[in-house]
């Protein structure tokens, strides 16, 4: 690849602040007393993990939208899967701890009459292949789905939709307790990751620091694969599909590759999600949830990774707080700010921040056009 | 605990099986004697006290010439078998005052003092009668309390009544008799019956008649063979579950022929019942697809003609349904006789607010965002989730009562296949709907800038088109067609703060699978989602079904990229 | 069809019979039309005679309702789709100029240029000299050697024009298909883009459609005249526009 | 105002949270309140049952500090949103334990955010009472739970339609999920043992805010039509339950035809219906409005005081709560410290007398001993209760229909143990830390 050269300015400072996080929460957390002022909370470490893989499925979002004009409505099925496939390796890891004490079958299985383990379970109790899954899984569907969607031209608000539809069955899929995934309690409990307490300290800072690493790894995969010429004709796509292909381009090729790169970085995030929450439920799958990892995007600034990280910290943090702080009204609170955000941010956090230093330096993030991805034929 | 607080349990005393057994056998038997006096009475005019030296039974002695007071002597006790009883007591009463009183029950108008056990009837106007003479209350005691009434007893006051009414000269209400009896298959029924068959003049009362009947002695063992197989016939011949019912629970000792008749039926029955199946289910598809497209037609203009991609849609359809529940709360407290207009009071003012509501949002953020039509997803998305916690902290997050209007509540039959009112409005009331937006947007000139402007704003900015105003009314003209659709949604869904949020994917899958800014696409798209959601359901079940559907969109976009009815040739680059 | 285009090999683009159909409008009535190595052809014609639907079936863009369409005697344009038949080595340029705004004109032409189509070979792709070499020598061609850097969208449209121009000599196609490079330029422009497209014509072949009626009169080649979707007639400039039919359809008087 | 106060402080708290969050200060908040830790959803779709529990929390805590609070002190209400999402409530129960640190949670109401707050609950050792009728199959040292077990409500109701309403066809009809799936199964087990043939069993999944009911009501009366008594035990979850009724009173399905008892159907879900047409069906709870007691009386005023609304219902999770808050309040003044482990081994054996006139105990198992009522659905939207038990019944964690279960005993008194396995003599699965 091209070494360093991949990384502006912009990713400098993000990649250091990561990383930095990565070393600094876990030191803080473990290393110094409750009273010292430094002194990250064992409440907020989770917390922090989560918003951080919220980040990493942030950022695949924006690879397919920001940089190939592809708006996916349906990121969360690829994040859920990734989750229960890690998931299903928690529940295996109780093994004879459940409830009713069966070495093998986790506890819903015991109540629903199962006899023995489904054949889709099997393997789960190796890490291994539970961590290849993880990517597989997601990988495999956003391939199957991709391979026809984009080959058939499927473009702008049609693919969006069928991307719900998509999350959508699913859920509905997993709700269903004859599916053997738990139905809508999904799977919880767990009590440890190869072989640490999953309750611990360590093992939760241990979570936050793999999180931030798999941030930052994620975003130099995305930066590399855009800063490329393919991440170049990858624009071109967005900005000029047909011309594209006139070129001699074969944009489904194109389109499909990244699909699947971004989808296994989400898968890879809902994995690293769900030992910090210690649940995952079909609820992720629900498309309210993928509308809202676009607006994580949109709110940071589409066409900039950065700033889909930034996006998702900064509406989640929002989230937390307003929860807490004003319960009956937060729904206002977050509303106004996604309308406030669209009105005069149109290009995110990030680009207002741009276009405050654009006097001095262009910034190199291609800012996104009127988005032409959903244009609803006219 | 003091007597007040045991109150409710005074009234456990059947709980012991052997007890309510008992109550009920005796309240079967009396129910027989009312046919057979009645009967008697009927043929020969002799006057009651006659009648209890006709029946002979000595069981029956107490019962001659029976008179209020024991009934209502039973009805002061607050005790459901007391009250059953005295349903049976009054039933035999030849008191005219009897039938008064049986209603009276029903509707919960007769009272009882828990002290003195005296029993009351409050006349329909409020005034309070003495339920022995009828005679005016001036003061009533205080702590009157209405005689309780359950599944139980309204069982028995449906077959009082309908006993009573076998010979009433209403023919509705012998018809409902003779139903009455078919459903209850009581042998002591066969006399009166008889009697009321010899002389009944209306041809669909008499059918009722023979098959009540009927089904009474398919299953007796008195009855001659030949008379049991032709009855099966008879049932047959209904060919309704009720029919299948019948025939399926025959006594084990019945005659062979008796049962080779049933088999013949049954079969018979289950053969058209299946076609019928079919023919239901496509009405259930029909009607659900009604609904789809209600939910999706307002999306059609606002997304599918502006290509806004409006997140706050479901929200509009919401308002409209709390506007039907505002507009009803009012006609409640102040004019109760207006409630049969409520909904079609609430549309035109859904209508309005929803569309001003649109109106504003459109000026307001919208109208910002033309060209950029994900912003409009992040900023409606933002809006709709304003106006869920707008309709929580107004009106809570509770569920609110939306009633139905006497003429949307029921069903009718065709063949062995039921249509119910509020349905079939409702699939009239889409299509209404549909077809004025077609009008609207295709004779009137508003619907003629909207198209020039969409089309190409510049151009019609050029000629003269005031385009900010038209994307208003566009937009407004959406959110009113959601507002009323709300309206109708209301009727067969909750009315709570998510109900947008139940419609709107379903919307948008509508709306995109029949081709964006196609109506036509959209009516099709609608009915044909739903029909296909309704016969697989059978097979797959409602979870599955749904699935199955999803996936079938999902594949046919891949056929046709640009939905149902997409526009060919080169205008889709341009 | 084929032992016919065996026949037909040495010309370069063979249509023959093509029509094509939008439920029920003829864009394209049995056009037949041939084109030579290295000729270039001027194709006139009122708004909807069917120029442009013409290029969406040479590039596969459109699919003909019946009739040939052939490249270089051997490949079936009909069953070719639009990278394919670019990869062939037919470049388009549109009506309105479509150039990636996005990016810088030198990233403009880097696109285009003659190079491996292939998503994964991409992702590791290093600028070579030899590429360098081929950029420069086209932004001199196109006179946009002090834009390179500038992003397309800050360009003229006549400037853009000329990018989009300077892409199709990227793929160093032996069909170039342009669709009235003339519009919206001025005067000057327009004789420059004529020298250019002559020159071009040298070593390629070129199809011009143009309603500017002097360029095609600086073009000085042969002319095709289409009307309602088939040919009306053909030759030089002078000759059609001799012709009865295309003074009442097109000229006018 | 105190609500106001609440607020305020929880705001210097998550400020401090903030500040934390940037590397700065994080300022533990005052201590001289005993706080208590309230969630329930007050958005998204459970809010619909929800917002009710955490009001009702609201005015027993203001009531406590009329009567002079606890320990002396004052106690404070900390109310969050989880916001109808599972591992938000996750979240949000470790910010009240660690954050606010709150002496105690009353909270959740699905079973999926009960079992995505456990871990929690247990790893930092802290208090959850929760209020909601459940599928059971389960006792966590650190729950306690003050709804009904399922032989507290099902088995009861199902009694009753065989003997009062000779119902000798039955269909069970639930949304799919672990509450309806566990209850039908214990039901489906039950019946069969009481000699019901499978043919007469009817089972029926639908998913989670089902609106269309078509086919299911008609296929209902199908069943229905067969000659034998039939009855519908519904454990369709709130929201779908609106259309459902609607459907059934569309297709003309009278109580006196095939009545329906519903498990989580109260007097409010019957707020939001036109319950004219549903007069006669019928509820199984522990719990009804229309219950004359003095206590019962007081609570409803109290309530519609404290709502200011005369047409404020309320229902069987609020009694739950009632319930479950004034015996921690007993446990917490007997050990004389809000500490978890003393309250913990406080509760059990501590007697609450409910609001229907009996008197409720914590048992070893943290279930509590419970009335169950049947009413019927009257015009008005009340239940007029026409059959009670005897006397109370103490909740099973365990179900004894259930293969899996019928040896499991629950006992943090003597075993120390939520599933002992009285067959094994051994405390399985993982003995809480």
């Amino acid at each position: 690849m091209r070494g360093l050269g991949i990384i502006d300015r912009k990713g400098a400072v993000f990649l250091a602040i990561v990383l930095g996080a990565a070393v600094l929460v876990p030191a803080s957390n473990l290393g110094l007393a409750e009273t010292n002022p430094l002194h990250v909370s064992d409440y907020l470490v989770p917390l922090l993990g989560k918003y951080v893989c919220y980040a990493l499925l942030a950022v695949a979002v924006d690879l397919v939208w920001g940089y190939c004009g592809v708006l996916s409505l349906g990121h969360g099925a690829f994040f859920a899967l990734g989750g229960y496939a890690m998931g299903m390796y928690l529940m295996r890891q109780i093994g004879p701890r459940g409830v009713y004490g069966n070495p093998v079958l986790p506890d819903f299985m015991v109540f629903l009459n199962y006899k023995e383990l489904p054949w889709f379970w099997w393997g789960f109790d190796v890490f291994p292949f539970a961590l290849l899954m993880v990517f597989l899984v997601p990988g495999a569907l956003a391939f199957l789905f991709g391979w026809f969607a984009f080959r058939s031209r499927v473009t702008g608000v049609y693919l969006s939709i069928i991307t719900q539809a998509m999350t959508f069955a699913l859920m509905l899929a997993f709700f269903r307790n004859d599916m053997g995934f738990g139905g809508n309690n999904g799977l919880t409990d767990f009590k440890d990751i190869l072989g640490f307490s999953i309750s611990a300290d360590g093992t939760r800072t241990a979570l936050f620091a793999a999180s931030a690493l798999a941030l930052a790894g994620g975003y130099l995969v995305c930066r590399a694969l855009v800063t490329s010429k393919y991440g170049k004709v990858l624009v071109a796509v967005r900005d000029a599909e047909s011309r594209t292909r006139f070129l001699g381009y074969r944009v489904e090729n194109y389109k499909l590759l990244c699909w699947v790169v971004s989808a296994m970085l989400a898968g890879l995030a809902g994995a690293l999600y769900v030992p910090q929450v210690g649940i995952i439920n079909p609820g992720e799958f629900a498309p309210a949830n993928s509308i809202e990892m676009v607006i994580w995007v949109a709110v940071g600034g589409r066409g900039t990774l950065v700033g889909a990280a930034l996006g998702a910290l900064i509406v989640n943090a929002g989230k937390t707080w307003f929860t807490g702080m004003l319960p009956e009204a937060w729904l206002f609170a977050l509303g106004a700010l996604f309308v406030l955000v669209t009105l005069f941010l149109p290009r995110g956090v990030l680009g207002l921040w741009a276009s405050l230093t654009e006097g001095r330096r262009k910034t190199t993030a291609p800012a996104p056009p009127a988005m032409p991805a959903a244009k609803p034929a006219e | 605990m003091n007597d007040q607080a045991s109150q409710p349990f005074s009234r456990t005393h059947c709980e012991k099986p052997k007890d309510c057994a008992r109550t009920a056998r005796s309240a079967r038997r009396l129910l027989g004697y009312v046919f057979l006096l009645a009967a008697l009475t009927f043929l020969s005019g002799v006057q009651p006290a006659a009648i209890g030296a006709a029946s002979a039974q000595p069981a029956s002695a107490p019962l001659a010439g029976a008179d209020l007071a024991p009934a209502l002597a039973l009805l002061g006790t607050d005790s459901y078998g007391d009250t059953d009883a005295a349903l049976g007591r009054l039933a035999v009463s030849t008191n005219t005052r009897a039938a008064d009183i049986v209603e009276a029950i029903r509707d919960g108008r007769l009272l009882f003092d828990p002290q003195s056990k005296a029993v009351f009837l409050r006349m329909p106007d409020g005034a309070v009668t003495d339920a022995a003479t009828g005679a005016a209350v001036g003061a009533p005691p205080a702590g009157l309390r209405p005689v309780r009434v359950n599944n139980r007893v309204r069982r028995a006051i449906d077959a009082a009544a309908g006993a009573l009414a076998l010979l009433s000269p209403d023919n509705q209400k012998r018809l409902a008799a003779a139903a009455a009896v078919f459903k209850s298959r009581d042998v002591s029924a066969l006399p009166i019956l008889d009697a009321a068959l010899a002389k009944e003049g209306d041809p669909k009362v008499k059918t009722a008649l023979e098959q009540a009947r009927a089904a009474i002695i398919v299953a007796s063992q008195s009855v001659s063979e030949p008379e049991r197989v032709s009855a099966a016939r008879l049932i047959a011949a209904r060919g309704d579950q009720d029919a299948l019912a019948i025939l399926s629970s025959l006594p084990p000792n019945s005659p062979d022929a008796v049962k080779a008749a049933a088999a013949d039926g049954i079969e018979a029955i289950n053969r058209s019942l299946a076609m019928w199946a079919v023919a239901q289910n496509v009405w259930y598809g029909l009607s659900l697809g009604s609904v789809l497209l209600l939910a999706a037609i307002g999306l059609a203009i606002t997304f599918g003609v502006m290509g806004v991609i409006n997140m706050a849609h479901g929200e509009m359809v919401m308002l409209g349904a709390y506007t039907t529940y505002v507009v009803q709360e009012i006609i409640r407290t102040s004019a109760p006789f207006l409630f049969g207009w409520s909904l079609a009071i609430a549309l035109p003012l859904a209508f309005l607010f929803t569309a001003i509501v649109g109106i504003i949002i459109e000026r307001t953020v919208i109208r910002f965002l033309y060209g950029r039509p994900l912003e409009t997803l992040l900023a409606t998305w933002g809006i709709s989730l304003i106006l869920q916690q707008a309709v929580r902290s107004v009106f809570g997050p509770t569920n609110k009562e939306v009633g139905a209007p006497s003429w949307m509540s029921g069903a009718f039959d065709i063949g062995q296949m039921s249509i119910t009112y509020n349905r079939l409005w409702i699939i009239v009331f889409s299509l209404l709907v549909f077809f004025a937006l077609l009008l609207v947007l295709k004779r009137t000139a508003l619907g003629l800038y909207v198209r020039a402007v969409t089309q190409n704003r510049r151009m019609a900015g050029a000629m003269g088109i005031r385009t900010g105003r038209i994307d208003a009314l566009t937009f407004g003209l959406g959110s009113g067609i959601a507002g009323i659709a709300g309206v109708a949604l209301s009727q067969i869904d909750n009315v709570s703060p998510n109900l947008g949020q139940g419609y709107i994917i379903d919307s948008f899958m509508v709306v995109v699978f029949g081709g964006v800014g196609n109506l036509w696409g959209t009516l099709v798209a609608a009915f044909g989602l739903g029909v296909a959601n309704k016969l697989l359901e059978p097979f797959a079940g409602a979870v599955l079904g749904k699935i199955l559907i999803l996936v079938l969109i999902i594949l046919f976009i891949q056929k046709r990229p640009r939905g149902l009815f997409a526009l060919k040739g080169r205008a889709v680059e341009a | 069809m084929d032992s016919q285009s065996q026949a037909l090999t040495q010309s370069l683009l063979y249509l023959d019979n093509v029509s094509v159909v939008f439920d029920g409008f003829r864009a394209l009535n049995a056009l037949s039309l041939t084109i030579e190595e290295a000729e270039m052809r001027a194709i006139i014609g009122p708004n909807g005679a069917g120029k442009t639907t013409m290029m969406d079936v040479i590039t596969g863009k459109t699919r003909p309702t019946k009739g040939e369409a052939v490249f270089a005697g051997v490949h079936d344009l009909t069953k070719m789709d639009e990278a394919a038949i670019a990869q062939l080595g037919i470049g388009r340029k549109f009506q309105t100029p479509t150039v990636f705004d996005m990016h810088t004109v030198e990233d403009n032409l880097l696109l285009a240029l003659k190079e491996d189509r292939r998503a994964f070979s991409n992702i590791y792709w290093r600028r070579t000299p030899h590429e360098k070499e081929r950029i420069d020598a086209l932004l001199e061609r196109i006179r946009l050697k002090d834009h390179r850097l500038r992003k397309a969208a800050e360009l003229s449209h006549g400037q853009k024009q000329w990018l989009e121009i300077g892409m199709l000599l990227a793929q160093e196609p032996r069909l170039l298909l342009v669709d009235e490079p003339a519009a919206g330029m001025t005067d000057q422009e327009t004789a420059d883009t004529a020298d250019l497209l002559r020159d071009i014509a040298k070593t390629q072949s070129v199809v011009v459609v143009e309603h500017d009626m002097q360029f095609v009169r600086d073009l000085d080649v042969k002319v095709t005249v289409l009307h309602e979707g088939s040919v009306l007639a053909e030759g030089s400039l002078d000759h059609v526009s001799a012709n009865e039919r295309v003074i009442e359809v097109y000229l006018g008087r | 105002m105190l609500e106001l106060l609440g607020r305020a402080a929880k705001g210097l708290g998550v400020l401090a949270a903030t500040a934390a969050l940037a590397g700065t200060i994080g300022t533990a908040s005052a201590q001289e309140t005993i706080k208590v830790g309230i969630l329930h959803s007050l958005s998204g779709t459970m809010a619909i049952s929800e917002t009710t529990l955490k009001n009702v929390m609201l005015m027993l805590i203001e009531e406590q500090n009329k009567k002079g609070g606890l320990l002396g002190k004052k106690l404070e209400a900390v109310v969050v949103d989880p916001a109808s999402n599972w591992p938000l409530f996750a979240e949000k129960a470790r910010e009240l334990i660690t954050k606010d640190k709150v002496a105690a949670v009353f909270g959740c109401w699905t079973s999926v955010s009960r079992k995505s707050v456990l871990p929690v609950f247990k790893e930092l050792n802290s208090i959850l009472f929760y209020p909601v009728q459940y599928e059971g199959e389960e006792s966590e040292r650190n729950v306690f739970y003050t709804g009904a077990a399922p032989n507290q409500q099902a088995i009861p109701a199902v009694d009753y339609l065989a003997k009062e309403e000779k119902v000798e066809r039955w269909v069970l009809a639930g949304t799919d999920y672990v509450y309806p799936r566990t209850t039908n199964k214990i039901l489906e087990a039950y019946l069969k043992y009481k000699g019901v043939k499978p043919e007469d069993i009817m089972i029926n999944y639908t998913p989670f805010g089902q609106s269309d009911w078509q086919t299911i009501v008609a296929d209902i009366k199908k069943f229905g039509s067969a000659g034998k008594k039939t009855a519908v035990v519904s454990t369709i979850n709130g929201d779908a339950n609106v259309p459902f009724y609607k459907e059934l009173a569309n297709q003309g399905i009278k109580a006196t035809d095939i009545p329906v008892v519903a498990f989580s159907v109260g007097e409010e879900e019957l707020a939001g219906m036109d319950t004219k047409p549903l007069v006669g069906h019928l509820a199984a709870w522990n719990y009804f409005e229309s219950i004359k007691t003095p206590e019962n009386d007081a609570f409803i005023k109290q309530w519609q005081a404290f709502m200011k609304n005369p047409k404020a219902v309320t229902n069987d999770p609020m009694e739950a709560h009632y319930i479950g808050f004034n015996m921690w309040v007993q446990a917490v003044t007997k050990a004389g410290t809000t500490d978890p482990d003393k309250v913990i081994a406080t509760l059990p054996g501590t007697k609450q007398p409910n609001l229907t006139g009996g008197v409720s105990e914590m048992l070893a198992n943290h279930h509590i001993t419970k009335p169950v009522y049947i009413g019927e659905i009257e015009e008005n939207g009340q239940f007029d209760v026409v059959w009670k038990t005897e006397n109370l019944i103490p909740g099973e964690a365990w179900s004894k229909q259930l293969e899996g279960s019928k040896d499991l005993v629950a006992d943090w008194v003597q075993l120390n143990c939520g599933n002992y396995d009285s067959v094994k003599k051994t405390c399985l699965g993982s003995v809480t830390k």
